[in-house]
């Protein structure tokens, strides 16, 4: 009796605010604007997959109603997603796409480090504005920037790579049209769009670290390297780690360079799983096989970044102990 | 209020800063100088602090080197390529300023007539300001500048109702999820996490779902619209870092608020969200980039006249050519406030990015 | 002003694995400066929390001036809090910091605020920095802009949460004075939380000692310093603390207590008949450093002892015995004995404190005073 | 100036959209959008005749230049969102006619369709609708260097010679630049009577035929070695522009471009081949009649009389022939002398060609053999090979 | 084990703005232990960090061992250091932690680093915490370990910076015991910087008191206590605090302090012919609140003064006399008079310091030892 008149006090004395479950309240408007704009596309896209959606019969019907019920579209089932799995130019491409990332990840990280490495050091003078000017190319849209680094690899001799290729003595290289090196152009290109988000969070991770552990480990007798190695790395991980997982997301993502630069090219070798899905959707105009292919890429991206997220325990706080 | 000139002092403050760089850097050059002459300070010292910087200014611009070669080829005027095949040249032939100005246009305040009616005379007199000219595109020949000026309205029309609807959606859902414990709060921040990429290349399917919803509620061609677009993908990512943030702000300040008698939402106003400036400048910002710099979905939902700068640069590209020159200053035009806003906003980003919080 | 009584408090974390604070009942009179001290993690700051409404209790009741508050919304409770970091507003001016309160919980008008705040500063001595942030501080000036911004609001309650720990030693005994002198003129009941058992005797008119969530002993510092209730009292409080032994009572003819083969001691007088009741055959023996007699030249009677360190703390010196793990006699600046050398050890009876094997006082004739007094 | 440019601008600005039906108002003036993507060069022109339709009619015309175009209406269209009309080259007549992105508009035209050359007035028919009206023609032609070749070549033994004389790669040198795609060189892999995909004849793609085939190897012999290593556009075109090729094969848009930098250049026709004759595919570009027009209320009359103005004003097209070097189609224009001439040898070259096919599966040809070609100037396939693989990717399509 | 000196240090900061140390020399003997004490911002930290490296001296050099190693990178230089907040490695367990300096500056094998680290382990009673990480720890844990790290490399010199400022009062005591027992094992040379003037005088085989990064007073910490060289000193180490007090001196027939109209105190002896010699008309006296005697009822000589507090500290009371700011007798536990009490005051003119207006201590015949004493 007692317990309960109190309960019932304590709810009428409580500001609302306070009680903890209606602050789900303020998280929702956020999670239903995301919702409608990205998880709705989403649901649509499914729907899309188990058509035979073309140009043709999906903009058969009259208004735009009419598309969101896949105008004439009919239902076939699996039919796409069997097709997809069964054919090899998706393996390689998905195959190429893991590698890409794998490879984009590294030169990323290492560049992203040394970088911040360099524009942190106290040897280092006028840090601050270096700092600001190495941001630079994240305020260009990033399809413009492609298509610089398109130019300079050009796979003529007065590219720009090949230029200084020339200037070194070295034989200029058909960067584009031979599969490694067209690879290793996005790798480039990649490393360069990426690299100012991640020099952003490297340097403030770096500016975390506290000086005194540098300190001891100096007197400890470290050296440079075993500084970089027992102190930095480690104090920087957490950070660093977040970034590297939204890093390899968007490497598994990408779609601009290679289709920029050569449709995935040379003879769909380098064929990334995007524009996989788009050229299998656009180019041929089968936009119910394009559905199926991006959600099978972006559930292999889900799980990817669900086992990530786990395990860097990125969704956990300091209140969640 | 006081949020702003607080905001206004430390841009002075930075600038002050930025601007007495030079004397600093004298100063210390001429202690230097004294310390290696009486041997205070072995000469290997400044050597070391003057190959660290130079090492790291040649990493800048090597890092920097296709932004040069960017403004190289709009520095070089009509008829620039960034396929050049006259071999390499770092510098250009005859440099011009021409397609800056074609880009910026003409910088003219026009003259206004202030009317100011003299009470009881029936009487008026006619104040006519100037025409305040800053730059005049055509005296540099150019007759027809770009519409950049245009293209730029319509960018900061959808970045600050960006900017605005992502603050209001993301601020009290961080908040929540850093200080409250409620139902599902783990699982959505793990969602958050999880879509902070997964949303993004979904590829032209989307596009199409997303067009045909926008149609259907009559929403195409609203920039307000595309703001709301905008401010949805930008709230898993920066709410996720945003609550990060607050998550290494000590409770004990909402506690004391709390003792002095404030209720709930002005410690919110009055605590939460000053404390936190680091991390909404760093939000802020990010959200503004998300709307900045995207072309694809802007382009597909606006019309011309609406069209935001990125859409507004890829218009100025034909089936079979690109005018590399204006291209180029279109684009780093474009690019310099980021760089600018980011040097005075630099330690509110990299103190609103350091995962204090994260140490689980 | 205000009395305030908690009244079995008890405070449990995680649903009831930890029992933060149990079975928690005081009685605060109006003016009346309160010390809380105990250990780390003993439930002093989660006591002191449950006063300022920012933890709810899971059982018990909060009164102040006999009204049931325990149901009071923080914001809504007419106390003011101390915080151990000072929690001060680092983006308000000192001048709005103390304001802030004032705005919050009155209806003043600016300017009354501008004037409280002044007289208030004024007070504190802070008046010159009404204009700076919080960050531009030192320690000391954080802490009396921290208490001013308490004092400024007039509250019925003061409740600290250590708020001098973070200074340095120096430091801390001005602010103790300080505050001390401040309560004496405002009068208003104060909660004083610490660890340090020293701020504790000093500033409290009473000193509550909690252990693992339970209280342990209240009262005056000096009657708690005498007549400690048990082991743990005895030793927590007083610097260097307490020093004990383990004897065993043989309580024939005479009541005798043998240390080893180091001593035997022979009680008589209250002291006896008060051990010989208790009936027990072993007991730890409590003896301050400063009741500690050291002699040069060891008498017949005396304890013989070993000394290990000599400690000179510039007014005294201290000596660590060989009598137990660091038993310490505290001696005057002039006894300089060397390492190794044999001293003579004596102590008075009155001395003695005597604590069963469950560490209870068996000397509790002495425990008279437990209900509160006013001051 | 800046006046005349925030003028347009306002008025651009201030429209509403454009598909309301606004039968209430009594006014017959129509307003109507059309879209273009141009370069800034084309665009000045482009909003000034715009600018003079508005002008002389009651009705308005807002122009919008547009990034994607494909994308832009393959999206736009069917929501209901599209323009009047738009232009683009003929190559989408069949597949968007197909798709009704676009409508026909014959009963309401007032324009004769013999105004203009057959090709054009073919280009912008499928199944006897009229999906739009032509206004000029483009094709691919070879231009020459007059500060290193002296005359123009009158075979390829002469053309060959000239290269070789000046091709010099180490140092930046190049005989010929020539965009390396599907239509930049179809007068070279049409030459030997080789066609794409002609939907007359059976089998209906061409592209794995001897003919073909020997055109590619063909390039592949005397002219690849000759050109810049990067078949893209863009280094192609600047290397002729820049003055370090002595030939190229290019459209009539780079004539703007040529004009602004100073090369001597000369614009003729492709010499014949042993035994082959340059046969490039020609394109008309054209105002289409978009969905919108559908409805037939004001403002696709305003629409359609914009388009007919268009194509039949001759002081417009002659003034885009010569600032932009387009090749008017307007009979009475073509081949006039008063084209300047490079448009003249452009006119002819169009002659010379054939007009890209408007059956929507030619956009699967493109598609199949973009790649193919690539392979085949890398070297990494032979034409043979490449060419049968492009086919067998295009029938596939159809299946 | 090693000599340690140091000549004419200094230090400048922001080019020459700001000078942390000034003209600092200092000669440790092989294996003493010396405490440097001083406020906050003297300097202290900075000079230790030059010793062990982490500083360029602008100028002045320091040896090891009669080897100047004034340019010798840290990292090569065979010293330890123990900070102010541990810095343990966060990511490494406290094995990991306590090896690394062995990984990095010997070429033990694994086995030997083991068991070395074993070794130590076991002296600091940290046997059982070698798998934890430092997060683990509770903070006199921690500091043990940070001690084992140190220890663990058997270097000539430790260095201690504040290591036992973030312990609470307890521990602290505790923990001070504990390195002065390792350091009378292990006879390192040590310095100890700590800005508690108790802990430095506990501590210490010599103190060195800093102030404004100049070095005041060196000496063994009793000497020091008794014959402060200035003012600062004089003030700095004891606590509470000397009692301060301006005097007018008038040289006569006979020397006579007089303190406004509270008093009047004649000198005869040595010091009163100290002062004469001084021939100064104002100066500064000092008196330690242990060295005031005060008598309940005041007898005819006595100075009077007023209780303006009394705080019992256990032991023993502090009495406020209203004779200056803040002027503390220290008195037994047994006097106890009230608030507002008139009590006699007096103090053997023994004990007396006498400053002249700089600060600098008149009776300074007393001031005999200034160069170093080995231990
Ligand atoms: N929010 C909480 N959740 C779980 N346990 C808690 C919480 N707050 C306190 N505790 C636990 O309650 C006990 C008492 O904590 P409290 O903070 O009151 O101690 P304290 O006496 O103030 O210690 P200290 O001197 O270290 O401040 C501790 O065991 C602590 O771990
Ligand atoms: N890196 C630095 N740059 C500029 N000034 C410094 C630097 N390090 C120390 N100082 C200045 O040198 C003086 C001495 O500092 P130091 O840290 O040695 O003091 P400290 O005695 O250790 O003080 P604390 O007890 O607070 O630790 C201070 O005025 C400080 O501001
Ligand atoms: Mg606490
Ligand atoms: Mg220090």
């Amino acid at each position: 009796m007692r317990t309960v008149s109190r309960l019932t006090q304590r709810v009428e004395r409580i500001p609302f605010i306070e009680q903890e479950d209606y602050s789900l309240l303020f998280v929702l408007p956020g999670l239903f604007v995301f919702a409608a704009f990205m998880l709705f596309p989403v649901l649509y896209l499914v729907g899309l997959s188990f058509t035979d959606a073309a140009p043709a019969n999906l903009f058969a019907g009259e208004g735009s109603f009419a598309v969101l019920t896949f105008g004439e579209a009919t239902f076939v089932g699996l039919k796409n997603y069997t097709d997809v799995l069964a054919d090899p130019e998706f393996w390689n491409s998905f195959g190429v796409t893991w590698l890409y990332v794998a490879t984009s990840v590294a030169l990323k990280l290492g560049l992203s480090i040394s970088v911040a490495m360099v524009v942190t050091s106290d040897r280092v003078r006028g840090r601050r504005i270096m700092r600001s000017l190495i941001i630079l190319p994240m305020g260009l849209p990033a399809i413009f920037t492609i298509t610089v680094w398109r130019s300079m690899f050009s796979s003529a001799d007065f590219g720009l790579i090949n230029q200084l290729f020339e200037q070194f003595g070295a034989e200029p290289v058909a960067w584009l049209s031979t599969r490694w090196p067209a690879f290793f152009a996005y790798n480039v290109t990649e490393m360069w769009l990426a690299y100012p988000f991640m020099v952003i969070i490297t340097v403030s991770a770096l500016q975390d670290v506290p000086e005194e552990l540098h300190e001891a480990a100096t007197v400890d007798g470290a050296g440079f390297l075993a500084r970089f190695i027992h102190v930095t790395l480690p104090s920087i991980k957490r950070p660093v780690l977040f970034a590297a997982i939204l890093t390899a997301a968007a490497s598994f993502q990408q779609f601009l360079i290679p289709f920029v630069f050569n449709q995935g090219g040379p003879a769909r070798a380098n064929e990334l799983i995007v524009v996989y899905g788009y050229r299998e959707a656009l180019s041929f105009s089968q936009y119910g096989r394009g559905a199926a292919i991006s959600l099978i890429a972006v559930v292999f991206i889900g799980v990817f970044m669900w086992i990530n997220v786990k395990r860097g325990k990125l969704a956990d706080g300091v209140s969640d102990e | 209020m006081s949020l702003l000139s607080t905001v206004g002092r430390k841009l002075v403050e930075d600038t002050r800063n930025v601007l007495l760089t030079p004397v600093e850097a004298a100063r210390d050059i001429r202690y230097t100088v004294r310390g290696v002459r009486n041997g205070e300070i072995p000469p290997t010292d400044p050597l070391k602090t003057v190959g660290a910087t130079v090492g790291a200014l040649l990493l800048v611009l090597l890092l920097l080197f296709p932004v040069y070669w960017i403004l190289q080829a709009a520095l070089s005027g009509t008829g620039a390529s960034l396929y050049s095949s006259n071999g390499l040249s770092l510098l250009p032939e005859d440099p011009t300023l021409q397609p800056f100005i074609w880009v910026i246009g003409d910088l003219v305040v026009p003259a206004y007539n202030v009317t100011v009616d003299i009470p009881l005379t029936g009487q008026s007199l006619v104040f006519s300001t100037p025409e305040l000219t800053f730059l005049d595109a055509s005296a540099h020949g150019v007759d027809r500048p770009s519409q950049f000026k245009h293209f730029l309205w319509n960018s900061v029309t959808v970045a600050i109702p960006t900017v605005i609807i992502s603050m209001c959606l993301i601020v009290p859902a961080a908040y929540a999820l850093s200080r409250r414990e409620f139902i599902f709060r783990r699982k959505i921040l793990f969602l958050y996490v999880l879509m902070t990429q997964v949303g993004g290349g979904l590829g032209i399917a989307l596009l199409i779902g997303l067009y045909a919803i926008y149609v259907q509620f009559g929403l195409n061609d609203s920039k307000l619209a595309l703001a709301v677009y905008y401010a949805a993908t930008a709230v898993p990512f920066n709410t996720w870092l945003l609550k990060t943030y607050m998550d290494g702000i000590p409770v004990s300040y909402e506690e004391a608020a709390v003792v002095d008698g404030a209720p709930p939402w002005r410690v919110v106003t009055e605590v939460i969200i000053p404390l936190s400036t680091a991390g909404l400048a760093t939000v802020l910002i990010f959200t503004f980039l998300t709307g900045w710099t995207e072309f694809v979905v802007a382009q597909t939902l606006l019309t011309t006249e609406n069209y935001t700068l990125p859409v507004g640069l890829y218009a100025l590209i034909d089936e079979y050519s690109i005018p590399w020159a204006r291209f180029s200053a279109f684009a780093l035009t474009f690019a310099t406030p980021i760089m600018l806003v980011y040097l005075f906003a630099q330690r509110y980003i990299e103190g609103g990015l350091s995962f204090s919080g994260m140490e689980g | 002003m205000a009395t305030l009584r908690v009244d079995s408090l008890r405070k449990e974390f995680d649903n009831g694995r930890i029992v933060a604070v149990n079975d928690l009942s005081l009685d605060v009179a109006d003016g009346e400066f309160v010390t809380v001290v105990g250990p780390s993690g003993c439930g002093k700051s989660t006591t002191l929390r449950m006063l300022a409404g920012l933890e709810q209790p899971t059982d018990g009741k909060i009164f102040i001036d006999g009204e049931d508050i325990t149901d009071v919304h923080a914001r809504s409770r007419d106390v003011a809090m101390v915080f151990q970091n000072y929690a001060l507003y680092p983006h308000k001016t000192v001048r709005q910091n103390m304001a802030f309160g004032l705005r919050m919980s009155t209806d003043l008008s600016s300017d009354q605020r501008e004037e409280k705040v002044r007289e208030t500063a004024a007070m504190m001595d802070i008046e010159e920095l009404l204009d700076d942030k919080p960050n531009a501080l030192s320690g000391g000036q954080k802490q009396r802009v921290a208490l001013g911004r308490a004092i400024v609001r007039e509250p019925d309650v003061f409740l600290f949460d250590e708020p001098l720990s973070n200074l340095d030693a120096k430091l801390r005994t001005t602010m103790r004075t300080e505050i001390q002198r401040l309560q004496d003129e405002l009068g208003t009941t104060s909660i004083y939380v610490t660890h340090d058992q020293e701020e504790a005797m000093t500033m409290g008119d009473r000193i509550a000692i909690l252990d693992n969530g339970i209280l342990q002993q209240v009262g005056s510092p000096k009657h708690v310093y005498q007549n400690p209730v048990n082991e743990f009292v005895g030793t927590f409080v007083g610097s260097p603390a307490m020093n004990m032994l383990d004897v065993s009572v043989s309580t024939g003819d005479s009541v005798c207590l043998t240390n080893g083969d180091r001593f035997a001691y022979s009680l008589d007088g209250p002291v006896a008949q008060a051990v010989a009741d208790a009936e027990v055959d072993s007991a730890r023996l409590g003896i301050r450093p400063e009741d500690v007699a050291v002699s040069r030249e060891p008498a017949e009677s005396d304890i013989r002892a070993v000394v290990e360190v000599v400690e000179p703390i510039g007014s005294d010196n201290y000596l660590y015995l060989d009598l137990g793990e660091s038993f310490i006699a505290r001696v005057a600046a002039d006894i300089e004995p060397t390492r190794g050398d044999t001293v003579g050890v004596q102590f008075d009876e009155s001395d003695i404190h005597l604590f069963d094997t469950y560490g209870f006082s068996i000397l509790s004739e002495k425990e008279t005073e437990r209900s509160p007094v006013t001051a | 100036v800046g006046v005349e440019e925030q003028g347009t601008d306002a008025d651009a600005g201030g429209g509403e959209s454009s598909n309301g039906t606004d039968s209430t108002t009594e006014e017959p003036a129509g307003s109507a959008t059309a879209w273009y993507g141009l370069s800034d060069t084309e665009l000045e022109l482009r909003e000034d005749i715009i600018a003079a339709f508005n002008e002389e009619s009651s009705h308005t015309i807002k122009g919008g230049n547009i990034a994607e175009m494909q994308d832009r209406t393959t999206s736009a269209i069917p929501a209901g969102q599209g323009p009047e009309t738009f232009q683009w080259a003929h190559d989408w007549v069949g597949d968007y006619y197909e798709r009704g992105f676009v409508v026909d508009q014959s009963d309401e035209l007032s324009v004769d369709l013999d105004q203009f050359t057959s090709a054009a007035a073919g280009a912008v028919q499928t199944d006897d609708a009229i999906v739009g009206l032509p206004f000029s023609a483009e094709t691919v032609t070879l231009i020459y260097n007059a500060d290193i070749v002296d005359k123009p070549p009158e075979t390829f033994e002469e053309m060959a010679a000239s290269m070789e004389a000046y091709h010099d790669s180490a140092n930046g040198k190049y005989g010929l630049a020539m965009p390396f795609n599907p239509y930049f060189i179809s007068g070279i892999a049409q030459a030997f009577g080789g066609r794409y995909f002609d939907p007359e004849s059976d089998p209906v793609v061409g592209l794995d035929s001897e003919e073909t085939v020997r055109g590619f190897e063909f390039m592949l012999d005397n002219l690849v070695p000759y050109m810049p290593n990067d078949p893209g556009f863009e280094p192609q075109q600047a290397t002729f522009a820049e003055g370090n090729a002595a030939f190229a094969v290019n459209g009539p848009w780079y004539l703007a471009t040529l004009n602004d930098s100073d090369i001597n250049y000369e614009v003729t026709t492709f010499p014949s081949m042993d035994g082959g004759e340059f046969t490039p595919l020609s394109g008309i570009k054209m105002w289409y009649f978009s969905k919108a027009m559908e409805e037939g209320d004001v403002d696709a009359t305003a629409g359609r009389e914009f388009i007919e103005w268009f194509v039949t004003n001759e002081d417009h097209l002659l003034t885009r022939a010569e600032e932009q070097g387009h090749i008017p189609v307007l009979s009475s224009l073509a081949g006039s002398d008063d084209l300047p001439g490079p448009v003249r040898a452009y006119s002819e070259a169009v002659d010379q060609g054939i007009p890209m096919p408007t059956d929507p599966r030619m956009s699967d040809v493109f598609a199949a053999l973009e790649e193919p070609v690539v392979q085949i100037f890398n070297g990494s396939q032979s034409p043979a090979q490449a060419l049968a693989g492009a086919a067998d990717e295009a029938r596939s399509n159809w299946e």
